[in-house]
């Protein structure tokens, strides 16, 4: 079960990286943006397996913070990133 | 065969190391912004695989989200008086100074042959070396709260986290006073979708906010945390134009900012009696001591953050006319 | 149920209240200001009748006590340094009433801004931690770079700038040193540094925070962001930042050398020449400087070259003899720096300009000014009976005793460059032979020159009471003899 | 291969990093996010210092210092932005 759960995690971690690529060379920001969104995600899932593995229950409030904040940083995004003033 | 938490643990070493290096070569600035924020995120998943919840808790909302905010703002701004917020691409919007490229890698190469010691000596360090633990354990009992790093932060070490807060008090203090009413960058307006999207994220950012700082004195969380996530409803409520902060305002932001600093600073003075020094609580009182404090310093800490990420102290609109000296 | 004080804390929560209360009621600012200097002033007299009478006090806070809590401690030279702070600090918060009287937004956020400043200096003298000093010396930059900013023109905020770059990157280098500190000893107070046997991350540890500190300082080569950002910020805060601001990174420096494994006489050496460096370098650009501030500025940078200077003996004995002169340079530049730079200040106003080259055309004379620099010129060339001379004495005697030619010849140097800095300023002062208009002799006198003219009198009068300044200084033994 | 080795290295290398580009970056904004990236680097050291072999619970007060750490560098951060935003928009102002 732990293999199976570690195997998740670097499966996971591989998708976060394999997104870098799209934040690397954009080139419209709302493409960094909506890759940076896929980390957020896959955060929150990296947690919640630790959370399993390492035996940390702790861990679920700091996913629930993670997930909050792609909340917030996604408005932020949206706001100060977006071209021009409408 | 390897444990393949090993495995995981290196990738995720090197994605925060290649995170950093690009982070720092990326050309475009929103880039090196995201960047910026997903490298905070990988290390507070470093800092969670070291069994550091709290550390990971705090990076992830004040050293990747808020700074992250903050440098995203710093950048609109930047676009804005540079005249290039229409274009695509976020290229060198601060002047540029051209460095001969020698200079640049006589520095590299010195700053490699630091890096390369601090590594040798990192390593001839003893591992797992002694440290606080068995103190810890001991004063436990005598602190008020259950744990260990809220211990640490508002008993133990009360002193550096009353000076962490008095530096908070000295940014926005110089940021009031740096920033002025010069031209600031109008910040667009959102759609309705994303104005209910925000209006969906506020009240869960407060409830999440007050439960971490709830949670603080028996599990990771505390002031810090809880106050970093309440200046997240700050920042969207100043992102929605929910909130347009008036001049009117000022005193009771004023009041803000110090409450945290002046009643941790007092609470720590008036316990020094009946042979008792200064940050001593008395046993009886000191969870309801430091439940006080940390919740007074959350506020500080909430509406400190989120007036550093507005900057300039809110004026009155006055068309041409600038405020000086 | 009363409240037990202790003047420690004073020295630290008194300034922290006053920012408060100066931040809350901008109006009240400088009453409130002048009000919490006067107070922290009565602190530091009382903890200095504590120290004179029972020796280094400690204040273990929270009743932990080191390695778990954080202790407070006192010994003579961390009061002589508090009572640098304060006296020089009283005397510039005077000169600044004057000087920032027509400039209404600058006034409002002075006083918070150098309470805190004050706040955090203060506990860095009576911190015994390293990670509380690297909280404290954050406290420092944030508010010195505010009030390096605070007149708000372009110079000043790339200046301004320039300084947060350097500041924040010497904060940084100094906590990654108290990381290898923390992995090698597992405790971060200064008692647990004291016995701890040499090893790599110990090395690395020290040099990290000798550099992090030494870029605060703006030591040779170092030093690049220090004469921009003293000289464009206003009077009273270019004599605050240069006066005092430095002299807390320096302390640091002493007091690591007390507690630090001995250091080896490479090292020293290395110390030494950048000192030398600083000494001839910084006197070369003040000879070529063309304005007032700058010159000024950079002869600090030549003045903490020779302290560094005075680091520079081997011997057990001789580091002893030659940190009290470093201590000696400390105080003494404190006073007389402070002193110059709000002389400067007030001729700048009153003339309108400071460039030396057009000094002498001015039909205005501000006498008074005019005469605390020169007062103040003698106490930084050291001559007798300043107090610069007695530190510069100590430290050349130090050296001629160790048969260290070699200092001795860079502490000349450095004198015969600080005589022809400073009398390029002072012939521009005497010369009327190219003023068109009539001169107003009398005109530019002001109460504004009572502080600096008090700084730089006490900058002479101070040399005269070296002695019993010594012997105060060693209470607690500070520089590690006899213990 | 312990975690504590695998993310110390990693901590002194990205301090190394932030350190290259604090002192080669030529963009202010950039330079600010270098520093930021140095401080990162001390928080790996100090928590990787606190880390223990599990099941032992690490050493509670590097994690203290390192949130104390996040907290004054997040106020340094802000005062150098503020600086940068007010510097780049007097200087637009020369230009127009």
């Amino acid at each position: 079960m732990n293999t199976f759960l570690s195997l998740t995690l670097i499966a996971l971690l591989l998708s976060i990286l394999a997104g870098l690529i799209r934040v690397f060379r954009g080139p419209a920001p709302a493409e960094r943006m909506l890759a940076a969104q896929l980390f957020g995600t896959a955060a929150v899932a990296i947690l919640l397996v630790l959370s399993q593995l390492m035996q940390m229950p702790a861990l679920l409030d700091v996913a629930m913070v993670f997930a909050l904040l792609a909340a917030v940083t996604l408005v932020g995004f949206v706001v100060l990133a977006s071209r021009g003033v409408r | 065969m390897t444990d393949p938490l090993v495995i995981f643990d290196v990738a995720l070493a090197l994605a925060i190391v290649a995170l950093a290096v690009a982070a720092l070569s990326v050309r475009d600035l929103f880039a090196m912004i995201v960047l910026f924020v997903v490298f905070g995120l990988l290390s507070a998943l470093a800092w969670v695989r070291l069994s550091a919840p709290d550390v990971a808790l705090a990076e992830a909302a004040i050293g990747a989200g808020v700074t992250g905010a903050l440098l995203l703002k710093t950048l609109h701004h930047l676009r804005y008086v540079s005249g290039t917020l229409g274009q695509q691409a976020a290229y060198g919007v601060t002047p540029l100074t051209p460095v001969p490229i020698g200079v640049t890698l006589a520095n590299a190469i010195f700053c490699g042959l630091i890096t390369l010691g601090l590594a040798v000596a990192y390593l001839g360090a003893p591992a797992a070396g002694p440290g606080f633990d068995a103190l810890v354990a001991e004063a436990m009992p005598r602190s008020g709260v259950d744990h260990p790093v809220t211990g640490v932060l508002l008993n133990f070490r009360a002193y550096d986290t009353l000076m962490e807060v008095v530096v908070l008090l000295a940014a926005v203090v110089a940021v009031w006073q740096i920033e002025r009413g010069v031209s600031d960058a109008p910040a667009p307006v959102l759609g309705e979708v994303w104005q209910g999207f925000a209006r969906l994220a506020l009240p869960a950012t407060v409830v999440v906010g007050t439960y971490l700082l709830w949670v603080g004195a028996e599990a990771p969380g505390g002031a810090f945390q809880g106050g970093a996530v309440l200046a997240a409803v700050g920042l969207l409520l100043l992102l929605t134009r929910a909130y347009v902060p008036q001049p009117t305002h000022r005193g009771i932001a004023r009041g803000a900012f110090v409450l945290g600093t002046g009643v941790f600073a007092l609470v720590a003075l008036l316990v020094a009696s009946g042979g008792r020094v200064a940050f001593e609580y008395p046993l009886e009182h000191a969870k309801t001591l430091i439940l006080l404090i940390e919740g007074m310093v959350t506020i500080s800490i909430a509406v400190t953050l989120a007036a550093l990420f507005h900057g300039r102290e809110p004026v009155a609109q006055t068309k041409g006319g600038r405020d000086d000296t | 149920m009363s409240v037990e004080l202790s003047p420690m804390i004073l020295a630290i929560f008194l300034p922290l209240f006053g920012a408060i209360a100066a931040f809350i009621a901008p109006r009240a600012a400088w009453s409130i200001g002048l009000a919490t200097l006067a107070a922290t002033t009565g602190a530091v007299i009382w903890l200095a009748r504590d120290v004179w009478a029972k020796g280094a006090v400690m204040l273990p806070l929270g009743g932990w006590g080191a390695p778990l809590g954080i202790d407070l401690r006192a010994d003579g030279l961390s009061v002589a340094m508090l009572a640098l702070t304060s006296a020089v600090g009283f005397l510039v918060s005077i000169a600044a009433l004057d000087s920032l009287k027509d400039a209404a937004r600058q006034r409002q956020y002075f006083w918070p801004l150098w309470l805190l400043l004050l706040t955090g200096m203060n506990g860095v003298y009576l911190s015994t931690d390293l990670f509380n000093l690297y909280v404290m010396i954050e406290v420092i930059a944030l508010a010195a770079v505010g009030l390096t900013v605070l007149n708000g023109t372009r110079d000043a905020l790339r200046a301004g700038l320039e300084y947060m770059y350097a500041s924040i990157l010497g904060a940084l280098l100094f906590l990654m040193g108290v990381g290898f500190v923390y992995l090698h000893l597992g405790r971060l107070d200064f008692a647990g540094l004291a016995g701890a046997e040499v090893s790599g991350s110990l090395i690395a540890a020290m040099a990290l925070m000798f550099v992090g500190l030494a870029l605060k300082i703006a030591l040779f080569p170092l030093h690049f962001w220090l004469p921009a950002a003293h000289a464009n910020a206003t009077a009273p805060a270019s004599a605050l930042l240069s006066g005092l601001v430095v002299k807390a990174a320096l302390y640091i420096v002493l007091r690591l050398a007390q507690y630090m494994p001995f250091p080896s006489e490479t090292l020293l050496t290395l110390v030494g020449l950048m000192g030398a460096g600083a000494v001839i370098w910084g006197g070369i650009q003040a000879l070529r400087a063309e304005r007032l501030k700058l010159l000024v500025a950079w002869s600090t940078v030549a003045q903490i070259g020779l302290i560094f200077v005075a680091f520079a003996r081997a011997g057990e004995m001789g580091l002893t003899e030659s940190w009290k002169a470093a201590a000696l340079l400390i105080l003494a530049h404190g006073v007389a720096k402070a002193a110059m730079f709000l002389a400067a200040g007030r001729i700048k106003d009153e003339i309108g300009h400071d460039v030396i080259r057009d000094l002498d055309r001015a039909p205005i004379r501000p006498t008074l000014a005019q005469f605390t620099f020169a007062l103040a010129a003698i106490s930084l060339i050291g001559l007798p009976p300043s107090l610069g001379f007695i530190g510069k004495w100590s430290l050349m005697e130090g050296a001629m005793a160790a048969g260290y030619w070699h200092w001795v010849a860079v502490t000349m140097a450095g004198t015969l460059l600080s005589v022809a800095y400073f009398s390029r300023v002072l012939t521009a002062f005497l010369r009327f032979d190219r003023v068109r208009a009539p001169v107003g002799e009398h005109q530019g006198w002001a109460l504004a020159d009572a502080a600096p003219l008090t700084l730089a009198l006490a900058a002479i009068g101070l040399g005269l009471m070296a002695a019993p300044l010594l012997s105060f200084i060693e209470i607690g033994y500070p520089f590690g003899v006899a213990q | 291969m312990t975690p504590d080795l695998i993310y110390g290295l990693c901590g002194v290398a990205v301090f190394g990093i932030g350190l290259v580009g604090a002192l080669c970056a030529q963009d202010r904004l950039r330079r600010v996010l270098a520093l930021k990236l140095c401080s990162v680097g001390a928080g790996f050291l100090l928590v990787v210092g606190a880390w223990r072999t599990p099941p032992a619970t690490p050493d509670p007060v590097p994690h203290a210092l390192v949130i104390t750490g996040i907290v004054v560098m997040v106020s340094a951060t802000a005062v150098a932005l503020a600086l940068i935003r007010r510097l780049q928009s007097l200087e637009a102002d020369d230009e127009r």
